[in-house]
């Protein structure tokens, strides 16, 4: 039940031209920086990438973007870095703009096999547009659906080599939900420890749902925006 | 004379109840933490996965980890949790957060909302604020009444994508208060100094006006 | 923000005939027994209880049934108890029963303003009749409800003055989705700290679904089956 | 002649693959666990919210918040974890438990499965079978092949109420280790000492006899 490989390169064998990822992170906050970087250099292109936010010019997803190896993203805002606009609005790009609560749940519901669900975030709105409306409790509600990936690819604080992870801060965010939605689950981790050090209460996505495990190196965890008092 | 920022900021702070949950916006409504009235806890709900919101950290001390939804490093107070972004929303969706404050381009007399699309500029995407909109109990628009070249934003109908329809239940503009009902924009409260006739010419939509209309106390 | 009530008697204050109660645990295990003897203490009667299952003859849930205060169960496995058998064959109580997994989805669902999702469990049994069935990847599925209720009662492990809750081990179960459905939830924890005490990254349960919380007193915890080597 | 539970429990085990997530019903299945082959490691899932789910507590060592599905006592093994029931079935929901072992009152040879209810009896409830047999990838089947009274449990049709429809995937029963077909109940294997017309006369669904079918090996 050993799932550690060596490193983002090794984790992210079998990631294919075309293929779908979900990347988590929120903002330049628990993002995947080493599969990113692995990312980038292995070459692969024409993804469709499913991710809050898409990063800035020169860091988190923008990186990817620089190399035009993102076909598609499914975010729920976006457009930090120049190069993204500049992309959208020459077409090469595609953008997806979902609801960020109903893109959260949509990845819960891919993982736990919920292929559709009711939700009233954008009713009214061009969300809604080609969507099956129903009214509970008096108010009108779409149908939307789950979300898997061909790989699911997440930062945590800390993991096991059972593959269980406990994420820090707000630097969760995005990183649970996907972990449980990917058909292939790689999680890169900052601390990487021998299974049964982490208490088993405390896992926030337990070893199930992951397949291959890294410990990260160099990390930079950009700040975005730093403010102080 | 209109209110500053700062004061439409004060004036929704005193919307505030003690023992609220509240998801503060980016923007104006970020700046109603600053003026939370002495004797009353409220815990701040950051969509991106925190309760108990803090300030921003002491110089050197921000952490990349630990940010609000606008991206801003910021704290946790005691009593606080972390937790992921299907979690958080389910907070939203399910009616637990009891006040929602955000900014908006355009609110309609029956409480529809545009704040996430202009046509022909870039579109960032709507955030979470079409979730925060559709579900929240009780949500306050900060915004200007009218756009720079002296333009109605509270309108009759949006002229902008919507973010939400029939959602939005007061406004706290810099000229006015005004409660969203069934008839349309209740004028409660004036800005200090500013008409009746200023709001009436600054409001598209329609607006009522009963009795005396008291000026904002700050 | 101090939701402490004093004890049992107080927290269970404006539960009323007639109301829908959901109610935590699994077996015996992690079920609010101070709220339990306090509801049978009070009299009141004609309950609906969600609750996955209903107690033996003398605990947990039974000590209710016990006084013919439950009108309804709803509940994934009952009958551990001879009372409730005579009082269902008699027709003195109604039984709903539902999958498990369904119950505890719709018990989150509840909690997290989805009033509707498809799930597989039950298609093709008496689960599904009268459900809406729709076919998604290839395997038909059946639309189920959120649940909420008057009041979710739970028991905890660890909790603080804010309602923030920890579990433990086992004993989490029902109690985590349960306590997000409540119109109003009510904690009862072995050991009650002040707010900041509990490492937020740990809580289960957020304050934000608490709205009343005690120590309760004198935990029998009493083990179903005692199965040792 | 017939296996005996254990042997059945044995035969199941030789199933189990190296790091397969296993969930194991309550009776038969539980047995399973003590029949782990040499070099392989499973990671058993209790649906009550448990994953790693070790033996037996030591005598005086046992906790009644540390329980498994069956409501007996166990312990965790290292690496394990506990999280609460929705997230449990969120698991098996959503299929990333690769086996589960369930009991059966009857099989059909399509794969229906009947298992938790006997009309006229005491409904006890279905517990977590219902969504177990819905959603796992693979599922395993330990039964008797008749009733006491020798009637056939491998049907054409259920005669009890279903749990679930075309989802089991094979059966190790006391004769017979069989795979369901699109065409019916393959038989794989015979108990040691049990003839084919023994189990063809055992059984009432549509049985595929091809070539030798070899005895079981325990």
């Amino acid at each position: 039940m050993n799932k550690v490989v060596k490193d983002a390169r090794e984790a992210i064998k079998g990631i294919e031209d075309g293929m779908t990822l979900m990347v988590g992170g929120f903002g330049l906050s628990g993002i995947p920086e080493n599969c990113i970087s692995a990312l980038v250099e292995s070459g692969v292109k024409d993804l469709t990438c499913i991710s809050n936010n898409a990063g800035v010019d020169d860091f988190g997803l923008g990186l990817l973007l620089q190399k035009h190896q993102i076909k598609k993203m499914i975010s729920s805002y976006v457009g930090e870095n120049a190069e993204f606009e500049r992309q959208l609005l020459n077409g090469e790009l595609e953008v997806e703009l979902i609801p960020q609560g109903t893109l959260a749940e949509r990845c819960r519901a891919g993982g736990a096999g919920i292929p559709a669900f009711f939700v009233p975030a954008g009713f009214g709105t061009e969300v809604a547009e080609g969507k099956e409306v129903r009214e509970y409790n008096g108010k009108p509600h779409l149908l939307e659906t789950g979300l898997t990936a061909d790989y699911a690819i997440v930062k945590a604080w800390k993991g096991d080599t059972h593959g269980n992870l406990i994420y820090r801060y707000t630097a969760n965010n995005f990183n649970q939900p996907m972990a449980t939605a990917g058909k292939i689950t790689i999680a890169e981790v900052e601390e990487l420890v021998e299974a049964g050090e982490l208490d088993p209460m405390q896992i926030h996505t337990p070893g199930i749902y992951v397949q291959r495990i890294f410990k990260g190196t160099n990390y930079e965890k950009r700040i975005e925006r730093l403010t102080e008092k | 004379m209109a209110l500053s920022k700062e004061q439409i900021a004060q004036r929704i702070a005193q919307e505030l109840e003690d023992g609220f949950y509240v998801n503060l916006g980016i923007g104006i409504p970020t700046l109603v933490a600053n003026y939370v009235p002495e004797g009353i806890e409220v815990i701040l709900q950051s969509e991106n996965g925190m309760l108990g919101m803090g300030q921003f950290p002491n110089k050197g001390k921000a952490d990349a980890d630990l940010i609000n939804a606008g991206k801003q490093t910021v704290t946790i107070l005691p009593g606080g949790s972390f937790f992921d972004s299907a979690a958080s929303f389910a907070m939203i969706r399910g009616g637990h957060v009891d006040l929602t404050v955000l900014g908006a381009f355009e609110v309609t007399d029956q409480g529809d909302i545009a704040s996430w699309k202009i046509p022909g500029k870039m579109v960032k995407g709507m955030g979470g604020a079409m979730d925060l909109v559709a579900s929240a109990k009780n949500i306050i628009v900060a915004m200007q009444h009218t756009s720079r070249d002296g333009q109605s934003k509270l309108l009759k109908e949006c002229t902008l994508p919507l973010t939400g329809v029939k959602c939005v239940k007061k406004i706290v503009s810099d000229l006015a208060v005004i409660e969203i009902t069934d008839e349309g924009f209740l004028l409660l409260e004036r800005a200090p100094g500013v008409s009746i006739d200023q709001i009436k010419a600054a409001t598209e939509g329609r607006l009522i006006v009963r009795g005396e209309v008291p000026e904002m106390v700050l």
